[in-house]
């Protein structure tokens, strides 16, 4: 597979700095297993059953408690398998014409409950994952993969239908191998109310000594069959509601991790020794979602319909203050539909200019005339519109107040309506909503785009609620990830992203930065953008500066 | 002014000067103002007014009950026994109350504590004042029900006052005063809440009582019917001052003071038919509003200018009789000066 | 004993009013239990309607709650989607940490409400009296969130004295002996507790205290002193032993509270019990889990109004008789 | 507590009670201050409550010349947003109570005077009202309206607040209709209506008086825990309740956020507790001296 042009990485991007070759060597040299580690996380998840976790922290545990066949590279390189770091495949070799890869598993792996792992495992897993009863969220990008079969007991062959780049990203990151022994015999359908689902057994490094729900999930070195265990004992996520309690409990030294501290904090945590504060590039973006069609008429919406409007709009806001208000110092003014730190980025494309001027003037092109009220009338309707947000997400609370108060300037008259997560769900998904401020944690894949943005998504029961719909775009993104020459594919992505950010069906806000609070007796490696968690294995606690907790536990549960 | 009455030979109790004040929103008033009598021993005195004179005031000093903003004045005198009460440390005044002398109240429905049995109230007080285990107390408590003329005393006892009638409950309220054989009873209108067959019964059960123990006994009353049947001596109160004193027999006969003689016109005799009762005109002064001299010359038929000018002393009249009039000094004034007086 | 009875099948209408009100109401609610999570690109709103079907939570309402009566009859409380247990077992989780928290919370908010309040009915109009009144005044006016995590950050952050939040130290080995237990138990019941107490002791005083005033005026306590009984004695038996009744239907009013947990210290003290449990249960639209704390919640505040009213007849025996009077005359 | 029927000359009496109570008196100097400050509040607020000045550099300012109470997280000053958000606050508070009182007063009335089995029923709805804690009952209708403007807010919550009203209405009308002047009205041919009206509220009145005006400190503190939820007054109206709910994430760093509306919120709180205190001692009726 010819070689990539390495990512242009952002130097801010101090994941390397903290994960120095010489510490790792220094590691294997001294025996530094032994050291618990509190997560102290405000939300805990609904399930531990891979196909069909929805919440955030469910992903973490899962990745700690499961393997992959591979995992991608920090460098997150998502096409062909360059930089990918063997897991439960130790290697894997093509097929000339690519379209199918055989994976060698590794001969020692084992479940948690001693069995070994087969690939039969590997075939029962894609067969899960692909049953239309499971509802996996990722059986959409395993659509390229033909079929998977055990040639013997260690080796399974993938039989793709197409040769895309990004086929071997998908073929290994999108699926957890699970136990084919222990989940033959469930209810596809209701897979979430196996007991499996709250005590699972994986093959990974971690495996679940106990899960109060709502309360605390520990997890403890797996050592099972003699393989080279993870350096820390145990990992304990303990869960509180409020987040000024979960980071509080941080700041006091009961816990040791919160991934999410707030900017006013930032300060707290870089004035507090025991604390060491980790600021690095996230997959997330934000925007302010311009609904295309009129909720009420299902015809094209009288404010958002017309693309001079809506550009109009989006030169009003100040959206880099508007950024800086929320987050600080936490975030970075979002370009277009991609975060910088992804392959597909154009981190050269400029976002439109913050110029109520113009905005005004092309306004008052659009018909929108103001009246002695300063609200601007079009035959007779006002320029009014609502932001719908989620009461429980204070950045897109705030976000919504900053762009009402923006609007009003260029006499828009705009409501904010928020209401508990649920019923916000149940809006987006209705498509009942004017204008909302949207948000997409990516993975790492090139694919995210397609999903949110094409016309294809844009049917009812997908993702792209705004209804956005641009034939342009919808090509240059296909070309884009279909090609496959790298510099070709990045050109391609760059014309999508410069005919979308022209449309302005959203108006792009920020990317945030993951701000983390972590204790410093740890040291941390094999930080990955879109996971943290992923190198938790390899951290480890020098022994000069273990604390109590870190005692190897005294009774085995 | 000191009281100049000839002192009684060792009487039980003896009252000089009490005077008790209020401090209220509009200045001090004092209701009860500079009292004198005495009850001998076994002797029932009858201390009568209309509602409002002091005379329940005046009972509720012998115990000392007198509640804030109530204070009774230095300078009065209560000898119970030969022992000043007023004087007396908490604990030798407790050691007299229901056991030496004891209080029966008007109201028996809020009087007794609702949340208690008849005969465990009973019982508090034998408990209180003589040693001995709980059940001996509540069973001289039961007794004390059945001394009393309660029927079927054992369940009584153990019914609570909501579950008694008016009757059974001032009966309890006797036999808690009883109880200890205490040698003065103070009963403060016991019957006036009673309906009159009861009210003669309760007065029969305590003379027989009192004369049972030689207890002495103050019977305060509005009712002359009440004070005719029951005591000995009778001494009338009228705005917070005793007006006038007397044997009962001869108070009946020959009452000396107009405002006692209106009282007598005012009650309906059997046996005599008379058409219109007489009312005395006017009402009882409060007790921030009395008049200069004699505080019943604005009602009183006889009144000239020295009725208005100078308070009446109150004057004896020899065998335990007196009267605060000044009538006593000048009979002849004895003219009705307001057409259609008393007769 | 008529009454009694009489009285538990009343309750159960009660229980029957309150689950299927809620039952109802919480369907209303826009939104379902797949609706959270909607960063995450992979799901799909075709894909939570196939779980929404899978877990029985589609066709109207009347069925749902045909299908629910049929469970419940078998002692089955229907399954949690949020905390993925049986309702039974995730209740069962959090029921003793709410009534462990509030139990202490409400005994010692009584216990000092009501001697605060005898103070200061003993020391009438005096300093002692204005001085208590105002704070505890002060102290029931905070909101209470505000309150909670005023007391957290002083008590656990400025000063660390106390764990924050949670109800134990999760890591506690599992062979503990008794007393580490026990005192860890209490160090994370410590903050929580004095909030309860700041915001709770206050109108239990001021009940108390209007009480006993209206008590120490009555015609028994002059009975009582004229019989010669000591003035803590006419205090404590005739004067108190009556003002009860009012403090025990106060304590009456607070069993919903003893059973369903405050909200919001249970949200600040990131406390396991029912009260944040039943907040996110219908935040996340977790029927079952919803309705299945509010029925358990009014099983245990019907049976405690029952107790409540036992011993209120036992404090003021006048009350059962006031009820058969008014009834027997009107009815 | 023993309460006194409520005859009009009766109202002279408590009102010459609550003038000579120092505490009451107070009470209703700081009440009426805050009331006349929060009307007044738009003439005397340096800038509209809703204007973000600088939402980069102004954020969180302590309070300082320009800005008595320093400014939010949104660049807005305190001051302006705690003077009208205490109209909203106050309006929301006080017209939920009267809701409450109303529906209390009438549901207490009819089961009162109701036959056996419909007074049982109506307060076995009133059992099933209180028996669920009141912030999960908001939490659970707030849910289900798909937008919560004020004065749906104020019906919600006087909805879930009249069961105590009720029970209490309800219990002394149970206790008085027997009492003999109620019984001769009956005798004299008086309609159920005119008794209720004449006889038995009047009776009933000194008690919810004194109730509800302790339930407007209460729910004044209960729309702050709903702001903190996310459910109470919606932004961008201030309400001190929201603004509190907006500072509670700062309180350590910038803690002049919450501390200016929880300051008014207690004082008023705390009047009005006072003030329904000193109306409770006014009309419970008070021994004078037997002369």
């Amino acid at each position: 597979m010819p070689r990539l042009r390495a990512l242009s990485l952002i130097a801010v991007l101090t994941l390397a700095g903290c994960s120095g070759t010489q510490d790792a060597k220094q590691a294997a040299a001294k025996d530094l297993t032994g050291g618990t580690l509190v997560i102290s996380t405000a939300g805990g998840p609904d399930n531990l059953m891979p196909p069909i976790t929805v919440q955030n922290s469910g992903l973490q545990v899962e990745d700690l408690v499961f393997q992959h066949l591979a995992t991608v590279g920090p460098a997150l390189n998502s096409i062909g398998d360059d930089g990918f770091t063997p897991d439960l495949a130790t290697r894997w070799d093509w097929s000339k014409d690519s379209l199918s890869i055989a994976f060698h598993l590794d001969p020692d792996a084992r479940w948690h409950d001693g069995a070994h792992v087969r690939a039969a495992d590997v075939a029962f897993t894609f067969d899960l994952y692909m049953d239309p009863k499971t509802g996996a969220s990722a059986a959409a990008q395993l659509a390229n993969i033909d079929s998977v079969i055990a040639r013997d007991s260690t080796t399974a062959v993938f039989w793709f239908r197409k040769h895309t780049p990004d086929q071997f990203f998908e073929a290994t990151m999108q699926m957890q191998i699970l136990p084919a022994h222990l989940l033959r015999s469930l209810d596809r359908a209701t897979l979430a109310s196996a007991p499996i689902a709250s005590q699972p057994v994986g093959s990974g490094p971690f495996r679940v000594v106990r899960w109060e729900s709502g309360r605390t999930i520990e997890l403890a070195a797996d050592t099972t069959g003699g393989r080279r265990r993870a350096h820390l004992d145990r990992v304990i996520f303990t869960q509180s509601a409020d987040p000024v309690t979960a980071f509080t409990r941080v700041a006091t030294g009961e816990a040791d991790l919160y991934e999410a501290v707030r900017p006013d904090k930032v300060a707290e945590v870089v004035k507090n020794p025991q604390l060491k504060l980790i600021i690095a590039p996230s997959l997330s973006y934000n925007f302010l979602s311009l609904n295309q069609v009129d909720p009420a008429t299902g015809k094209p919406h009288p404010v958002f319909g017309d693309r001079t409007v809506r550009r109009a709009l989006t030169m009003a806001t100040d959206r880099r203050s508007i950024v800086a208000n929320i987050y600080d110092s936490l975030a970075v003014q979002a370009r277009g539909p991609f975060t910088s730190a992804q392959a597909s980025a154009d981190t050269t494309l400029r976002p439109m200019p913050y110029s109520v001027d113009s905005a005004n003037k092309l306004l008052d092109a659009a018909g929108w005339v103001r009246g002695a009220d300063s609200l601007r009338r079009k035959n007779g309707t006002v320029l009014g519109f609502t932001i719908a947000v989620p009461s429980s997400s204070l950045p897109r609370v705030r976000a919504s107040v900053l762009f009402q108060e923006q609007f009003r300037r260029v006499g828009a008259d705009v409501k904010v309506e928020s209401s508990d997560n649920s019923a916000f769900g149940a809006r987006m998904q209705a498509r009942n909503f004017d204008a909302t401020i949207g948000a997409w944690a990516q993975d790492a894949g090139p694919a995210n785009a397609r999903d949110a943005w094409t016309t294809a998504a844009a049917a009812r029961g997908l993702n792209n609620y705004g209804a956005y719909r641009s034939s342009a775009f919808d090509a240059e993104l296909d070309s884009a990830l279909t090609v496959l020459s790298a510099t070709e594919s990045h050109a391609h992505f760059a014309h999508a992203w410069k005919i979308i950010t022209d449309d302005a069906p959203a108006i792009w806000l920020a990317e945030p930065r993951l701000a983390m609070a972590i204790n410093s007796r740890f040291v941390t490696t094999g930080m990955r953008v879109d996971s943290w968690w992923a190198g938790i294995p390899k951290w480890y606690i020098p022994a000069d500066k273990r604390i109590a907790r870190d005692a190897p536990a005294t009774a085995a549960r | 002014m000191t009281d100049t009455r000839t002192p009684m030979s060792d009487p039980l109790l003896s009252l000089r000067d009490v005077r008790v004040t209020f401090r209220t929103a509009d200045g001090l008033i004092t209701p009860v103002d500079g009292v004198s009598f005495d009850i001998a021993r076994g002797e029932t005195l009858a201390l009568v007014g209309e509602s409002g004179c002091g005379k329940s005031l005046t009972a509720l000093t012998i115990l000392r009950l007198i509640d804030a903003p109530g204070r009774i004045e230095p300078g009065s005198r209560i000898l119970f026994d030969g022992r000043d009460v007023l004087t007396l440390g908490d604990k030798e005044l407790r050691g007299i109350r229901g056991k030496q002398a004891a209080m029966i109240f008007q109201e028996p429905m809020t009087a007794l504590n609702p949340v208690y049995s008849a005969g465990e109230q009973i019982a508090e007080v034998v408990r209180t004042h003589a040693d001995g285990s709980r059940s001996a107390a509540w069973d001289r408590a039961v007794a004390m029900l059945g001394a009393v003329g309660i029927p079927s005393p054992e369940i009584r006892a153990k019914q609570f006052p909501h579950q008694l009638s008016g009757g059974m409950r001032q009966r309890v309220m006797i036999a808690m005063a009883l109880v200890m054989n205490p040698s003065l009873l103070i009963a403060d209108e016991p019957t006036t809440a009673l309906d009159v067959t009861i009210q003669a019964q309760l007065l029969d059960l305590l003379r027989e009582a009192q004369q049972a123990r030689g207890a002495s006994m103050l019977l305060i009353t509005h009712d002359l019917g009440v004070v005719a049947e029951s005591a000995q001596r009778v001494a009338v109160m009228y705005a917070g001052q005793i007006v006038e004193e007397a044997p009962v027999t001869t108070l009946f006969a020959a009452p000396q003071h107009p405002y006692t003689q209106g009282l007598m016109a005012a009650m309906p005799r059997a046996g005599t038919r008379r058409q219109r009762l007489t009312t005395i005109p006017g009402t009882v002064p409060p007790p921030g509003a009395w008049p200069t001299g004699c505080r019943f010359a604005d009602r009183c038929a006889y009144a000239w200018s020295r009725c208005t000018t100078e308070a009446p002393p109150l004057h004896q009249l020899g065998d335990g009789r007196s009267s605060r009039c000044h009538l006593v000094t000048e009979p002849e004034r004895r003219v009705a000066q307001i057409a259609g007086a008393m007769a | 004993m008529r009454a009694l009875i009489h009285r538990i099948g009343q309750g159960f209408v009660v229980i029957a009013i309150v689950a299927t009100a809620t039952f109802v109401l919480i369907r209303l609610a826009p939104g379902d239990p797949f609706a959270g999570a909607l960063e995450n690109a992979h799901l799909t709103p075709a894909l939570r309607a196939q779980w929404r079907a899978a877990y029985g939570l589609d066709g109207n309402i009347g069925t749902q709650y045909v299908r629910w009566i049929w469970a419940l009859l078998h002692g089955d409380l229907g399954w949690s989607v949020s905390a993925n247990q049986p309702v039974a077992r995730v209740i069962a989780a959090a029921l003793p940490n709410t009534l462990w928290l509030m139990g202490i919370a409400l005994l010692l908010s009584f216990g000092i409400g009501m001697s605060l309040g005898a103070l200061q009915a003993a020391r009438r109009n005096r300093a002692t009296d204005h001085v208590i009144g105002a704070v505890t005044l002060f102290g029931a006016a905070l909101p209470d969130f505000w309150l909670a995590l005023v007391v957290l950050l002083t008590g656990a952050y400025w000063f660390r004295v106390f764990p924050v939040g949670l109800a134990s130290d999760p890591l506690l080995p599992v062979a503990a002996s008794l007393g580490t237990v026990l005192r860890d138990r209490l160090a994370h019941l410590a903050l929580p507790v004095l909030t309860l107490l700041i915001l709770i002791a206050a109108p239990v005083a001021r009940q108390q205290r209007a009480a006993l005033l209206d008590r120490l005026g009555s015609d028994w306590i002059r009975t009582a002193t004229a019989k010669g009984v000591g003035p803590w004695t006419v205090f404590r038996r005739h004067a108190w032993r009556t003002a009860l009744g009012p403090v025990v239907t106060l304590g009456g009013l607070a069993l919903p509270a003893l059973v369903g947990g405050s909200v919001f210290i249970e949200r600040v003290f990131a406390w396991p019990g029912m009260g944040a449990l039943a907040a996110t249960a219908i935040s996340t639209r977790d029927y079952h889990l919803v309705v299945g704390c509010v029925l358990v919640g009014s099983v245990m505040v019907v049976a405690g109004s029952i107790v409540a009213d036992v011993l209120s007849q036992l404090l003021d025996p006048r009350a059962m008789q006031i009820e058969s009077d008014v009834s027997r005359i009107t009815s | 507590m023993t309460s006194i029927a409520l005859a009009s000359g009766d109202w002279r009496v408590i009102a010459q009670r609550l003038r000579t109570d120092r505490r009451s008196l107070l009470a209703g100097a700081v009440l009426a201050a805050m009331i006349a400050l929060v009307l007044l509040g738009p003439l005397l607020s340096p800038y509209r409550p809703y204007e973000q000045l600088d939402i980069t550099h102004l954020v969180h300012a302590p309070p300082s010349a320009e800005h008595l109470l320093g400014t939010d997280s949104y660049s807005r000053d305190v001051l302006s947003r705690v003077l009208s958000g205490g109209r909203v606050s106050l309006a929301v508070a006080t017209s939920a109570v009267l809701i409450e009182v109303l529906v209390g007063v009438l549901w207490g009335l009819a089961s009162g005077l109701a036959g056996r089995g419909i007074d049982t029923l109506m307060m076995r709805i009133v059992d099933a009202g209180l028996s669920v804690p009141r912030v999960l009952l908001l939490l659970a209708l707030l849910a289900a309206m798909p937008s919560v403007p004020v004065w749906l807010l104020v019906l919600v919550l006087g909805l879930t607040g009249w069961f105590g009203t009720a029970r209490l209405v309800r219990g002394e009308v149970r206790t008085i209709r027997g009492a003999d002047y109620v019984l001769a009205a009956r005798a004299l041919g008086a309609t159920p209506a005119r008794l209720a009206l004449r006889h038995l509220l009047p009776h009933a009145l000194g008690p919810v008086l004194v109730a509800s005006t302790l339930a407007v400190g209460q729910v004044i503190v209960l729309e702050a825990g709903l702001s903190w939820l996310g459910i109470g007054v919606q932004p961008p109206q201030p309400s001190w309740g929201n603004i509190i709910g907006d500072g509670y994430e700062f309180i350590a760093s910038a803690p002049w956020v919450s501390l200016g509306p929880g300051f008014c919120l207690v004082l008023v709180v705390l009047a009005v507790s006072a003030l329904g205190d000193g109306l409770r001692d006014a009309l419970a009726p008070r021994q004078l001296p037997r002369t």
